[in-house]
């Protein structure tokens, strides 16, 4: 019941002195990533608020989490995330314009969940959980666990926050995981906020404590420190796909922004909360920690900034560019086979879409 | 995602106690809760946010601050643990009033509402009620993401045991969120979240017919129009537009959505003879088939044209950007109007 | 509780592959279930007591000893699980096909259905579909104790994205649920409880109508029954009564629930003009409404009374000392039938 | 995570020697209330063979289990059972004749949850936990936890098998009583199956140990030990009352009949587990305790006999008593003021039954 949060990299940009340091390629990697995470964030917070998109929720504040955690995986793992793991599907190499499309209102997913092993965000709190569970069975009848060939095992990764943890459906997910011993990684972004709902409501002990009542290992980390994350979430995914079952990390981090764009978390948080969040900046630290290796040079902030900067454009003129579905699509996305009736339906709602195109005219 | 695009509501002035007062239906319900909160020590509301936030919606704003957090809860992040807590208030003793968040997130309480809150009484043999309460924001409109615009009333009517209201302005929400709270029988009570911020003139002291009554609010004798929640507007609409021309619609607000009061639609359908139904949620096995199945047989020999159902489509909810045109509005319901009497 | 009053069944003989067979329809499932899994690897069964009990109706007896426990799954006590892995290991490749044990259990994993299940294929673009089969044993008659007797067709026909399908005889059992596995979509599959060991000749090879059409079981031209599941046979005895009374009734086994075949619905009616419809679902939003809301529509010219229903009461299901007269049975629908043609 | 099971009686009838010997009084008290329980059990059983139940869940085996929680409750506590709670009903003071209706289909009841503070059976598994903890909850609201006075406080004591540790709501109630900190006692019969699955297929680790990750004490107690359940179930049950929170316990023990008469239990379990349990039975142990202490003499043996024979008495005339409900029943008790559409159905009902008996005259 003693559980210690693991930190490497600290809020003042110190490596633990037992901890081999990041090569440069490496750590400039991580960094990087953090920071296309993040101004991907703030480009869509601008976009919300040129009402390009009706609402977005911001990862501020959980970049190294993500990171972290998206650096830990091998190709072939899946990931299960929720709605704020912009930072994850970065990592994952979904082309962020197609995260705009659930905000913008073009579509209900984005992209093809086979495409890069990273599925869709799942709204319904807890529910991703139990797909991660029935995933990981497949691995298992696939017989592409504990094989010890490194280009075959394979581990799901699925994501969930402190208040998805109170879901009847996500303890289903434990109860399975760990009864099957099944090689799936809960990864509890722990950002002590539930909509306006503190930790407190949820719970009196700790996120990672939770697993022990079901049996299997639950780990603290820091989820600042980008280091320190990868390192937990690597050696439970190697765990995993090694065939020793489950584990559930808690990366303990703050949400900094309001839920998401349309919350008002005025009323129910102090700032003074948020600034010393703010003092334990993922970025920071790693950027103080480059920079003291003598790895973030001029040239290299310099190529990043130039990065970003493309990056920011191809969200700003990506998005208004997400085509919008046709009238069609929803009757045609339904079932494998349109059923007559829907058919009929399709008909009756396209003629009278086109009768009031043409009295638009 | 929960908190939908919605402008912040204007912060709610001290409003007189009786007379009429112009309100948007969201204050005239947070006047109802806190009215019943100060009228009856054990009435108690329970749900996601609900306290210090005042709900997504603020609909229970200030409500925890005036009557304390035990009988304002913010809920851990479970709808079966507030329906199922709720049941056990209940059965202590107290008047719960849930909130569920969203539409889209009731789905997680369906066990407890179905197997146990609506059987609840058959099962006791009528010795105990469990007078349950459960508000849910319904429908679309908002331009929200999955799950933020979803119709489930069907699935409530088809449920034995169970109460189902929704109201369409300010004066009816106050009035039948109050007598749902005082009803011993569980109701879910259905708020149209695109008319949340709609003003109406609210009346604390003049009552509401019974909340198990459909209420004619517009007349005519031509055609009937069944609708509730937030397509009642649009149902005025469209009978003001032929009022102009001389025809007469009969809107009739169906408020309570189970029981269906058949006898104030039967009576309107045998007039006029014609009768569109309209609702958001998708059709089969909608309430509109409900509507229809029972008008087609008790009053057959009236019927001048089928009745027509004007609805959502049997697809998911689409992506916001096609719901202008996916919902039901004013043109469908004309277009459904002047086919029905064109027969 | 979950093991029912009925009689064990006898044990399975070892019949041959082809040619018709003489089979209860529980034997009938598990053939089909036993074929689909030597059929195609990514077949997989999960539930709970499937394994090595073979279920608490039998209908998996048998199959976890010959396809072993990784393809037969004995899962944890919990119906959001069940679903919600079908949907993982769907998204994974394979195509489980679940088991709820009994119909009252269904709904803890109605959040999975409703919200996940039923939507996917329509939030991936059609990118992904899910193959995902969820058997539920339906209905009443057996003299069961609560929750075991209930009939939740409507939640799932009303649900966009489910296909809904129920089988009455056991030829048909094979070939639907050899359809529903084969299909891309999530299906519902509805085995009318009470008619497990009712047997009939079972041709594996001899194909059944494709699995979302309805099917004429009796011809006639003066009056129209649609039923399904349990009450075809019912309907089937009240028309031989009026076939020997010179009176012709159709009787249409709806088989697809959602959607729902019209076409051949209303081929009938046209011709007959009169139209009953039965299932033992709560009257109040169920299939009959939407059957009947359809065929006014659809056939109004052609109607010479109302289309009339003959249902479970807007009751919760009642103690099995009273479902004998509480359940639709021959009497009510003859009774229907005889207003119908008397109108 | 270390759960030693409490053991104070052994099979061998030896009380623990550091425990207080029961009161004679109290002793045969303990060993009248198994006794009966197990001979309602016993008639229900018989009943069912008779055709006069339609299926009976069997307790046996789980006498101590029941008997002792049952005495370790104040009057003003309220129970939740499941469907196997025979026992617990019995000494709760449910007329045994009324458990009987639910089984004989004459209702989906059989008392007034308000008589005896003991709820209605919920056959939907875990669904009770749910209720248990609103009405904890409604006790605090009342203010009837820790306030000292006896007479005042007062808990919530439900029960769940060990399948029912695996459902979501269970895991929901777990959530809601530990953050709330609310007067209730989980009271788990782990008595190994759940039907046909064996514990294992649940979980890897001990029921107790579920109640660590929610941040509360789980306990094992030997469940065939009449006297160490009641000394746990009392000490839980009085913690709740002084107002600190749930505990978690569980009753080792096992279900030596078949999940219900119309189960087969043979297809799935061998008979030898039964023979061990049936070495370990409850009601021997006391018995063999009592008559060492000369407690149990031959005259108390055929007062308690007697007792016997009068409650198998009772139940059997008793059951085939039980009134049949009016057809009326179902349309009055759905709802409590009934609509005119529910009042037509009715109508439209018992038109259609009394022609039937017309009929069948
Ligand atoms: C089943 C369900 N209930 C309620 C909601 C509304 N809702 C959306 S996000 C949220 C809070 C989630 O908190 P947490 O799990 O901590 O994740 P975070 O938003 O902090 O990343 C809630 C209550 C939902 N989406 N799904
Ligand atoms: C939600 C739900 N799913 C399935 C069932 C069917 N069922 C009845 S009893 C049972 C096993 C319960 O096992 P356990 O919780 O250990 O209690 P026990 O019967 O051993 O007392 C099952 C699966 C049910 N009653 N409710
Ligand atoms: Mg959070
Ligand atoms: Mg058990």
């Amino acid at each position: 019941m003693n559980h210690p949060l693991l930190s490497l990299l600290g809020p003042d940009g110190q490596l633990d002195a037992a901890t081999a340091a990041p090569t440069p390629a490496d750590g400039l990697a991580l960094y990087r990533d953090m920071v296309m995470a993040r101004r991907i964030d703030t480009e869509a917070i601008a976009l919300q608020r040129q009402g390009e998109l009706g609402l977005w929720p911001s990862m501020l504040g959980q970049e190294a989490a993500q990171v972290g955690a998206g650096h830990a995986l091998r190709p072939r793992d899946v990931v299960f995330p929720t709605y704020r793991e912009h930072g994850m599907a970065w990592c994952r190499g979904v082309d962020p314009v197609n995260l705009l499309g659930l905000f913008r209102g073009t579509t209900m997913g984005g992209w093809n969940p086979r495409d890069n092993n990273f599925n869709l965000y799942t709204l319904v709190i807890g529910a991703q959980t139990l797909h991660a569970v029935g995933y990981a069975m497949g691995i298992v009848r696939d017989g592409d666990v504990g094989t010890g060939d490194p280009e075959r095992d394979r581990a799901v990764l699925v994501f969930l926050g402190d208040g998805a943890l109170s879901e009847g459906e996500s303890n289903e997910a434990f109860v399975w995981a760990a009864a099957q011993n099944l090689p799936v990684v809960f990864f509890v972004q722990n950002n002590q906020w539930a909509i306006s709902a503190p930790y407190s409501v949820q719970s009196r002990v700790p996120v990672a404590q939770r697993a022990q009542g079901f049996g299997f290992e639950g780990v603290r980390v820091d989820g600042n420190d980008v280091v320190a994350v990868r390192q937990v979430t690597e050696q439970a995914l190697a765990s995993a796909r090694e065939g020793n079952g489950p584990t559930l990390i808690e990366a303990f981090t703050y949400r900094r922004n309001p839920h998401t764009t349309s919350d008002d978390d005025g009323r129910y948080r102090p700032v003074t909360e948020n600034e010393e969040w703010e003092a334990r900046d993922p970025l920071a630290r790693m950027r103080t920690y480059l920079a003291g290796a003598g790895v973030l040079d001029e040239a290299a902030e310099a190529a990043l900034a130039a990065d970003e900067q493309a990056l920011a454009e191809r969200l700003r003129s990506g998005c208004r560019a997400l085509p919008v579905p046709t009238a069609s699509s929803p009757f045609e996305n339904t079932l494998a086979d349109m059923p007559d009736e829907l058919a009929r339906q399709m008909h009756e709602h396209l003629e009278f879409v086109a009768a009031g195109e043409e009295q638009d005219r | 995602m929960s908190t939908p695009a919605v402008p912040t509501p204007p912060a709610q002035a001290d409003e007189p106690v009786a007379g009429p007062v112009r309100l948007p239906i969201a204050h005239a319900l947070n006047r109802g809760l806190r009215d019943a909160l100060a009228g009856d020590d054990r009435v108690m509301l329970i749900g996601e946010d609900i306290g210090r936030l005042g709900g997504v919606f603020r609909v229970t704003d200030g409500l925890q601050k005036d009557f304390g957090d035990l009988r304002v809860v913010d809920s851990p992040l479970g709808e079966a643990g507030i329906v199922g807590s709720a049941i056990g208030l209940a059965m202590a003793g107290y008047r719960p009033v849930c909130e569920i968040q969203f539409d889209g997130f009731v789905f997680p309480a369906m066990n407890q509402i179905i197997t146990q809150l609506a059987k609840y009484r058959h099962r006791s043999e009528g010795a105990v009620s469990l007078p349950v309460v459960i508000r849910i924001p319904v429908g679309g409109g908002i331009g929200a993401i999955e799950h933020h615009s979803e119709s489930p009333e069907a699935y409530f009517a088809h449920t034995a045991g169970l109460r189902v209201v929704s109201p369409s302005n300010a004066h009816e929400a106050y009035h039948l969120l109050r007598e749902s709270i005082a009803s011993d029988d569980p109701v879910i009570f259905l708020e149209p979240k695109r008319s949340y911020w709609l003003k109406g003139d609210v009346d604390t002291t003049v009552a509401a017919p019974a909340f198990d009554r459909a209420q004619v609010v517009h007349p005519g004798d031509d055609v009937t129009i069944v609708a509730y929640g937030a397509l009642v507007p649009a149902a005025l609409k469209a009978a003001q537009q032929y009022a102009e021309e001389g025809v007469g619609v009969e809107v009739i607000d169906l408020r309570s959505l189970s029981p269906i009061d058949d006898a104030t639609i039967l009576e309107s359908v045998r007039r006029t003879g014609r009768l569109v139904v309209a609702h958001e949620a998708s059709r089969t096995a909608g309430l509109g088939a409900e509507v229809a199945a029972r008008v087609q047989d008790e009053a057959f020999y009236s019927l001048e044209a089928p009745v027509l159902r004007v609805t959502g489509y049997d697809t998911p909810y689409p992506a916001s950007r096609l719901e202008e045109d996916w919902l039901p509005g004013v043109d469908r319901i004309v277009d459904a109007v002047d086919r029905s009497l064109e027969h």
